[in-house]
């Protein structure tokens, strides 16, 4: 076991690009996530790799368009009005099958809204922009996780040819924390070789990455094998945690990211005053782990679903048990950072 | 004087008449074959004045016109 | 007996698809340069290309080299960053005038700043070809478009932009050159031009962009021919051939 | 063992550095740890703060709902939150900038460290003052560790400034194991 | 009754936003709906208000921004990937509280796609950008809906402070077809005050319109005022027309536009085969007409969900139905339009 | 028995909210000095601001008159629809470097090449200031930010953009000026060239825009009287203050 | 009663013109009128089609699934339209620009729609002769109807258009009274 | 000479200095008091040598000081 390291939120996804391979990044600043581009302007050339500081999003995520169809391990990261201006730049990686990782610490919306943490972006990113795509969605809930979702995103990008969004929040972005890292790791995939990447047409005939498919009915089949696609990582790629389950709880609470770990404070609460609460934390996001769920919540009496928003994921929660009676709503939104205290409270009232 | 003569890509070629304008020789002239895409393809006339100029193909946007130099009398 | 031999014909780095574009199209005629200059540089094998959104959103059925669609207007930072990735490599986009000066103000102007080491071919066909015919940021004075049906109107929409003169200032930019197609002369300078714009390239020396008049006749609702005048006496009236800069 | 420290003062005034510092000994010592800034625009308006929160077990929150300890480093920081002290608070006053009379609940100790880093001409590590006076009072951390860490932390800044440091945190200690001697 | 018009669909928004006031626009060609923003240049003038030819979809957005903080009633159109590049200012409309018209002409997807008629959009307009926000989004069927929900949409959008959608697609917007106007409604709001736009400080102190609300606590509580108007307009403003539902159905079609008016012709033809199938429409979007697709869906055996997509409004269906057993889908994304005998076969295999 | 006099006093446009920059900050004069023209101009009432993402987005605070926000870099375009809704209110907006050289340079340029009837107050600190000092667009050569930690590399991230100079060659654009503020006599003409922008627009002149050179102490980590002996020694070395276009 | 038509043939032969003329018609008629073309960038391909669809009842899916009349305008268009010949459907071919051979479920109806355009001088109106074949075979639209929407349509432009117009009309209303006299 | 004197309004000033750099007269010095904002306020230090000159003033980016002309022997 290695030492303990302190490190921040921003330098932990920084530290884990550069582990994965990462050899492009592109950034613009923004609140709560300016050490990740400001710390890889330094790693990023001690690495070898390149930094730019995009002269916007727009720019960041279409130099990362390029990056990918190079065949490089690229990323960029963002706060949310800055993933607002990525949407088609996303659209158009999924259409032409780029691998990608894009970081998101979310901040209070809407708009220009706030710097606090906030996980408001989860329908921008699990139910995106035009057309039908999806792209991987994980949810870090402390800070080896920032580190390790991200390392392992890299190889999840390339396996399915997708961008991976690492939906963070500002809390996790600027916390220290001590983590443990496996920094013996290798990533899987990287020196996999990539025929579909540009690197000149040397002894073959010109090849192109594109979405545009005009002719009638091609567009139509080539959703129906991204389709194929998002139902392999469906079946493979679902993730989550189980909190407090084997006390055979009465209880559920349903939360992801920062609300997640604040609840395991909250289920210490209750188990002090003898209500048993078990937690379901999904890490993937999209895949979203319905089944998981669904058979996670079937003794329970209730399912408490939390969010630092008006509620979102609790739709996702929703279609998961199919039958919403059982369901109770709490929200924090606009950059609110719900208490372990307040959220038993809200349970407190429920349970009797 | 040069002599050459000219292939036309009907495929190719859309009856732009840009190498009619080119063709000092008026060597080209407008065809009434349409081809698979719709459009009246120019012909080569064949007059005999075609001296392999080139200012034919240069003008030519669809790339439809080869340029072929006939090289008489060569003796081993 | 009479030996032939061909001495013009269809270049190597073009596909055997005959171009969709109308008839008489620059951008016909500026593939076929192109192709012709890769050609003779021998470098179809290390091309990566950029191709934008609009009528040449479908130069890679033309190309037989790689090509990566962009965004609309984005074209440039595609480009910088494979060259960034691979720079051993030539890169190049192509854009039109809806893409590169209107859209893609922005990225034009950064990665020129920038001074990437790419080359960006510009065709500027005074409006928006695949779309229709809309006014685009070059049409010019009171030219009438589809959404400037009254002609375009300065008060309202501003002076025709000239990109290159735009550019010029820009430290990073090292050679900027309008040309037209309209004969076989302004054929082969156009043709000059583009192969410094790419030999700039090969030999390090910078952001490179070639500007080409080139014909929309069937927005402009005009045979090849009478485009090809329309050019010559108004188009490049406002927008003067030559060299706009040169500092390579 | 659980301490949930909040930090609080005004830009400048070392507030954040205090907070890493104090995580950093704790991370040295074996415990999980956790150090979250008030950050960003916030700045602007002067404001300063952080929770670190220390434990042997898991910690959720880095949200502190119920410190163990408050420092602040001016007036305006107590008055904004003194609310939040509960009876086994300690709450550390920079008595140099905060007023004697403000009630508390728990447990308060006073100790000018603005002065006392004034008297070492260096402004800046009345916070390593305070942190000398926190060590000693809390009794959580060993000397040791600290001064490691302080060492580790100075890194190639060290020199007089490490001297500085040092006398800044014998003279917090020091402080509060004469005037607190029989609360420590 | 007025005499039958043969319209254009974009033509009939660009009518229905001129009637309706409308006198600031500002589009980006983009097709399918290039008609509009063309058919603006001539009208707008005329009608004395502004028409501008944006550079961008990003500056489309941020002109009908300052037209609306402004006073004026405003309108851009767009279609997919434009739309996308608009997420940003649409989420700094909402936040800011600023009406305005947004019309999606949307098309196959993702990325560069297609130009043909898509629904797959939905997520994007229902379950929109960063920061929890909704956006009224009307879902029209034939060209006289693109005309009467284009005219109401201004109202809705000043009555609720909120940029209101017309999502319609490629078929809606190239279509032609007969409709009758009453051209003798007037707007309500038309000339209703606007004490928040920006004119000049004449008399009174400075006033602001903004989304950033840096103070704790101040953006959540403006987000819960947010809420309550979500919450109105979710009482208020449900939509959907019921098709065939005298008939006591055995089977319910849910659907949209496009997808909607083709259903008609299927349920005709499950008409002369016996099978008795009704059709529930959703006219909002969002809101979406929850409770009445409940109790439509209460006595049929299988509700059947067409799109054209790979299903984003099932999710809405799943969610109002709480019960998702009973529920087929059948989606053609990318471009395809489903014919009305394609669906009919779709449901003869699955009844019996 | 003496008489007392006020011949300076904080001006009517302006709250009685302090200022929240940091010390010596040129947000603080540059707000100053607007309100004070205001003032003189007496047109309080009349004026729609345009507040940018950056340091001065609470610049709402300060100012007693109408403000909008605008998205990050589209402030102009948010100005050029509320001069268009209301052609006669006085509409600006005034933005930093990164919001207007930076993410809205299409915004910029577009607007300026249209010719809008709006006045610019540029605010030129070489640096993100408000995220916490990263490097602009107009960040010196070999500037140290946050984000270029060895310098500013021109050959990864260009030369500082001179944003006056690249709008200069467009047409549309009647006025640009570039000030500073770092004497009294450079405050004099700073304010006499925003009063000179202002008046343009009110005499219908059309596109103008000021360059302000300001401090940022806080990022630049130089008190306020270093910090203007610095934008005296290297700032407007390179960005040289005075009249770069006046074609009123 | 309800019709549905396709028309395909290539971008300048005025295939959309020729829907929406007889869509017109249909207006004028009381009918409820459908026409959706082809649109945008498929220009560049040289395609070019539209579907109109006239009913006394409601439309709802203006896709043709199941025509009633097929106009081709050139061989091309026959050959991926063909396809869709049901026995009731009536393929009417410009025989111009068709060959005779191909066999198509359905009625089949030839008429030299370029050609008389040319010998009117006046290439363009070539679909307007189909349009007055059309309406003689069918006979769906009443004569008057189709001349009030002729004028009406070409507006400002008519004058001596009106006249060609006109005189292609009768033309293919006269050629099909003629060749097809039996069949009408 | 003119006599005047400036009054500094705590709230706005953040000691910066610049006035006490601009001031002629030396009129101005560092002084200790804190405000609200945490800000070392500047002094006036009303030696009688202000002139009213304005420069101060007008160096203020905080709009803090205000300027008093002081007209002596003002007769009828
Ligand atoms: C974001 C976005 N906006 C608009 C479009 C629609 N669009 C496609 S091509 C084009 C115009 C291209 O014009 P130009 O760049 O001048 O190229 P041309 O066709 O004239 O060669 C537009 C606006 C799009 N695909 N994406
Ligand atoms: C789309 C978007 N990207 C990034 C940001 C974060 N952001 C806020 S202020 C700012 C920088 C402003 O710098 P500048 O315009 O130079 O103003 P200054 O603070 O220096 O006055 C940035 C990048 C944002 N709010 N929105
Ligand atoms: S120039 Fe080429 S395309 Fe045009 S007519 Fe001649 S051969 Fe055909
Ligand atoms: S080669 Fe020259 S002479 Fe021959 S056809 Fe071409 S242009 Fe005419
Ligand atoms: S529309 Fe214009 S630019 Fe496009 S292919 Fe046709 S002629 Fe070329
Ligand atoms: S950070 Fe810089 S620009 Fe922002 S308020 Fe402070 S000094 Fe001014
Ligand atoms: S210039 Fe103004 S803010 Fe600065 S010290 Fe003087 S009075 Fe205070
Ligand atoms: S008015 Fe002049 S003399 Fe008086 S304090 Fe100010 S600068 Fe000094
Ligand atoms: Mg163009
Ligand atoms: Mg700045």
């Amino acid at each position: 076991m290695s030492e303990k390291e302190l490190i921040k939120g921003n330098y932990a996804v920084v530290e884990a690009a550069i582990d994965a391979g990462c050899r492009f990044y592109a950034g613009y600043p923004i609140t709560p996530q300016n050490e990740i581009p400001e710390y890889m302007s330094h790693m990023m050339p001690e690495a070898g790799g390149t930094f730019i500081q995009a002269e916007s999003e727009l720019i960041s995520i279409n130099l990362v368009f390029g990056a990918a169809a190079a065949g490089a391990r690229a990323m960029t990261t963002s706060s949310s009005p800055g993933i607002s201006l990525m949407q088609e730049g996303l659209s158009y990686m999924a259409g032409c099958e780029l691998p990608a990782v894009i970081v998101n610490v979310m901040r209070g919306g809407p708009g220009l809204g706030n710097i606090q943490p906030s996980q408001a972006d989860y329908f921008q990113a699990v139910k995106p922009g035009h057309g039908d795509y999806h792209m991987i969605t994980l949810a870090p809930h402390n800070l080896n996780e920032m580190y390790d979702y991200t390392f392992g995103a890299f190889d999840l990008a390339d396996r399915y040819r997708n961008p991976v969004i690492i939906l963070a929040d500002g809390l996790l972005g600027q916390l220290m924390e001590n983590i443990e890292l496996d920094r013996t790791k290798k990533p899987e995939l990287l020196n996999a070789p990539k025929p579909w990447a540009l690197t000149g047409a040397r002894g073959r005939h010109g090849q192109r990455i594109l979405s545009l498919l005009m002719q009638p009915g091609v567009l139509e089949k080539h959703n129906f094998k991204l389709k194929e696609k998002w139902d392999l990582i469906t079946k493979n790629e679902q993730k989550f945690e189980l909190t407090n389950m084997d006390s055979n709880p009465d209880y559920l609470i349903v939360a992801f990211g920062t609300v997640a770990r604040v609840a395991k404070g909250t289920i210490q609460k209750a188990s002090a005053d003898g209500i048993k609460v078990g937690l379901f934390r999904p890490i993937t996001l999209w895949p979203y782990p319905s089944e998981a769920l669904k058979e996670a919540a079937k003794n329970v009496k209730k399912v408490f679903v939390f969010e630092m928003s008006l509620g979102q994921m609790v739709e996702d929660v929703k279609l998961a048990l199919g039958d919403a009676s059982k369901i109770e709503f709490y929200g924090r939104p606009g950059g609110g950072v719900p208490a372990a205290g307040e959220l038993y409270e809200f349970i407190k009232k429920r349970v009797k | 004087m040069r002599k050459g003569r000219i292939k036309i890509d009907r495929n190719r070629c859309k009856g732009c008449m840009l190498c009619i304008d080119a063709c000092p020789k008026g060597e080209i002239k407008q065809g009434t074959a349409i081809n698979k895409a719709g459009y009246n393809v120019v012909e080569f006339r064949n007059n005999g004045e075609c001296n392999a100029c080139m200012l034919c193909a240069i003008s030519c946007p669809d790339a439809a016109i080869e340029v072929i130099e006939i090289i008489e009398d060569v003796k081993k | 007996m009479a030996k032939e031999r061909v001495i013009y014909k269809k270049p190597e780095s073009l596909t055997d698809v005959p171009f969709t574009y109308c008839w008489g199209c620059g951008h016909s005629m500026a593939h076929k340069l192109i192709a012709e200059i890769i050609d003779e540089l021998d470098m179809r094998e290390k091309v990566i290309a950029v191709a934008p959104v609009g009528c040449a959103v479908f130069a890679y059925d033309f190309w037989d080299f790689d090509v990566t669609e962009a965004a609309h207007g984005r074209a440039p930072v595609v480009a910088t960053a494979i060259k960034r990735v691979h720079p051993d490599k030539f890169v190049f986009c192509y854009q039109g005038d809806g893409d590169l000066a209107s859209i893609g103000m922005a990225e034009t102007i950064h990665t020129a700043n920038r001074g990437e080491n790419i080359s960006v071919i510009f065709i500027n066909n005074t409006n928006y070809g695949m779309t229709g015919g809309q006014m685009a940021p070059t049409s010019l004075i009171s030219q009438v478009t589809t959404t400037s049906p009254y002609g375009r109107d300065v008060k309202n929409a501003g002076y025709p932009i000239k990109m290159l003169e735009l550019l010029s200032p820009l430290q990073g930019v090292k050679y900027l050159e309008r040309v037209k197609l309209t004969d076989v002369p302004s054929i082969v300078k156009a043709k000059k031009a583009i192969k410094k714009a790419f030999v700039n390239q090969l030999t390090n020396v910078g952001f490179s962009m070639v500007e080409v008049l080139s014909a929309c006749p069937a927005n402009w609702k005009k045979d090849p021919v009478k485009a090809n005048k329309w050019i010559d006496e108004e188009v490049s009236e406002y927008f003067p051939v030559g060299k706009i800069k040169d500092i390579t | 063992m659980t301490e949930n420290i909040i930090i609080a003062g005004s830009g400048g005034q070392g507030v954040l550095t205090l907070g890493v510092y104090l995580a950093r000994v704790g991370v040295k010592e074996g415990f999980n740890v956790t150090w979250l800034p008030s950050y960003g625009a916030e700045k602007r308006g002067g404001f300063s703060f952080c929770n670190v929160a220390v434990s042997d077990s898991e910690i959720y929150s880095p949200v502190i709902e119920e410190p163990d300890t408050i420092i602040v480093f001016d007036q305006r920081s107590l008055n904004t939150y003194a609310v939040m002290a509960r009876k086994a608070t300690t709450v550390i006053e920079n008595s140099s900038l905060v007023k004697e009379d403000a009630a508390v609940a728990g447990t308060k100790i006073r100790i000018p460290a603005s002065d006392m880093a004034n008297d070492l001409r260096a402004a800046k590590v009345a916070n390593i003052v305070i942190a000398g006076a926190y060590i000693a009072f809390k009794n959580i951390f060993k000397t040791q560790t600290a001064e490691t860490v302080m060492t580790e932390m100075l890194g190639s800044k060290a020199g007089e400034m490490l001297e500085k440091n040092i006398a800044a945190f014998a003279g917090g200690m020091n402080y509060i194991k004469e005037k607190y001697r029989n609360r420590i």
